[in-house]
């Protein structure tokens, strides 16, 4: 099946944006198809290259971003989200006027309507949030 | 049309066991992931809720919790994530109670 | 994948306290181009985002509760609210919005878009759909 | 020793109000901000965890949401940001009932 | 300034399911080295925080919880455990870890850091309390 | 009175973060003094530079930071918390070897300790969560 799958929190704060990566792990194991992943609300922090775990913990965004190489994964982050939150990549950094940029490896920003249009060609859209 | 109910929250804490209980109909499935694991233990008050549905757990989130699964109520399947992507497959539709 | 899905925005967090009611909003005002079969459900304490007389100066924050006053405009017509949220919460149909919208094949007739269910109706509403949105 | 109990969710939601109301004793004030307020919603089922404590609401997070000062039960106060502030004062620790 | 304080870690949270046990924990640990007059209450959902045989390979987080089993190295003996709490989750003692601590004025007899409180029990105990951190 | 408070959750998602920065500016307003605000666990995300809200809505960050200037306040972002959730100062980027960072104005990076001193030394600790 294809899916399209919402992550709404923020890492290390909320399991969910664990949850929703062994989800989309376990299903890329499976031979199922992810059309892609969207990061909404808090979840667009989950982009961000500027996190230093410490060396006993999981790196949440190094282990998206792995995932998107590996499987050529759509990592999308919700741009009015992440302009609320500041996530920033060159274009948004430029139209803004930031003099600094924060997304990872992997993830693009993009408008809400990626999200809708994601469930509208997925089989199924699951949510991981709180 | 049957639905997935992933329910995530302790329902010592939060409303949505609850809601979602009372959404459920005849053919749809439960999974309880993260803290809404804790529904299923036996001797708990929620556990109640789950009479007669038809209830998941996820394993890992059981086993990070400390809880045994001889401490689950009967009739309760655990399933792991290959088993949660096998619900979401198996049902037509999802209803997160975030 | 043409074909028209039946979309439900099930909305069931208060408004203000966190943010999800709004970012729903901006997902229905968006998905509204996407011309699909739009429903949204109130239940739990999604049921306050309709509360007439939000005024929110002194929080600081945006009032968006005007923005559902918009939705006919948008052809989002369907609207379920929970009869048993709203009643535990002491509220009655009388504290929400009236929300309408204008029926293009009854001369513009205007009607009610809110409509009352029971725990057991929504349940039924929300198994006819194809996708849930959850917030 | 008296201590302000700072209750911030929505009583239909979380747990955290019934908890605030089994550990305030007789000086404690309890104070409803954001979506806590609508525990003193006269009609609503929460209303009845409030009786007999001494409550205040905020305000400002009860107009945003549309509250009238009018809907609550009898004998809840209704303060301001200043008034939050002297609460804090007045009472010689916080509990935030997150 | 320099008056010792009654400080009491107020725990209500599952661990793992959000941050906020093992951030309270890193406090807790830190606030260990300024000598004050330290507590801690698991109550709620925070009496998940101490369940035995926590096992978190499967979901890719640290196990924090051995750290519980050092409190008592930190001096920190005063552990209160909410009855009613436990009770309403189907748990008990059994179901906990066993905390102890070493008495110095006592030839370093071992001791039992956990109090098993009633909620009556628990409302004196923090009404005591010159600070309350909230978890 | 001396007051230390403490902000749990980042901008935006949930009120919190709102409600802490209207009471502190109440406190200040009644002449009360604000020893410490303290940023933990998502709480740290107010400190970043990097957001950028609609033209119609609060900038939470810029708030913080101009009450900060006009006061003098004192806040402080856990470092712990900053690391796991991407907020950096020059210092922290150079220690982590970041490419970038995102700290705003008037916040300053630095340890636990100081959410502790700040309860000893105040005469009440409110905390603003979720």
């Amino acid at each position: 099946m294809k899916l399209t799958i919402q992550v709404n929190e923020g890492p290390y704060q909320h399991q969910s944006a664990d949850s929703a990566y062994f989800f989309t792990k376990a299903a890329l194991e499976k031979g199922h198809k992810i059309y892609r992943v969207f990061f909404y609300h808090d979840g667009v922090n989950n982009g961000t290259r500027l996190t230093t775990p410490p060396q006993d913990d999981r790196n949440i965004v190094n282990r998206w971003s792995e995932l998107a190489k590996e499987h050529d994964l759509d990592m999308v982050v919700c741009v009015a989200a992440a302009q609320r939150r500041g996530i920033v990549d060159d274009g948004e950094a430029q139209r803004n006027g930031k003099d600094a940029t924060n997304i990872a490896d992997g993830f693009r920003i993009s408008g809400l309507g990626q999200l809708v249009e994601g469930a509208i060609q997925s089989d199924r859209l699951v949510v991981f949030g709180d | 049309m049957a639905m997935l109910h992933l329910v995530n929250k302790s329902p010592y804490d939060a409303s949505s066991l609850e809601t979602a209980s009372s959404i459920m109909k005849g053919d749809d499935a439960m999974l309880l992931i993260e803290d809404g694991v804790y529904a299923a233990v036996r001797n708990g008050k929620a556990a109640a809720s789950l009479e007669g549905l038809k209830v998941s757990v996820l394993g890992p989130d059981l086993a990070a919790r400390g809880i045994g699964e001889d401490k689950l109520i009967d009739g309760v399947t655990v399933v792991d994530y290959a088993g949660f992507v096998d619900m979401v497959e198996a049902n037509d539709k999802v209803q997160s109670w975030l | 994948m043409s074909e028209i899905k039946k979309f439900m925005y099930v909305n069931r967090k208060a408004p203000y306290g966190t943010i999800y009611a709004w970012e729903a909003l901006e997902v229905i005002l968006i998905g509204a181009a996407f011309e699909q079969d739009v429903s949204l459900a109130f239940m739990d304490d999604g049921v306050y985002q309709l509360t007439k007389g939000q005024d929110t100066t002194g929080i600081g924050m945006k009032n968006f509760s005007p923005t559902y006053s918009a939705l006919g405009d948008y052809e989002i017509t369907k609207i379920y609210v929970d009869k048993e949220s709203l009643e535990e919460r002491g509220l009655s149909l009388d504290d929400l919005q009236h929300l309408v919208w204008e029926d293009e094949d009854e001369d513009w007739a205007e009607k009610d878009s809110i409509r009352l269910v029971s725990r057991t109706e929504l349940a039924d509403v929300l198994a006819e759909q194809d996708v849930l949105f959850n917030f």
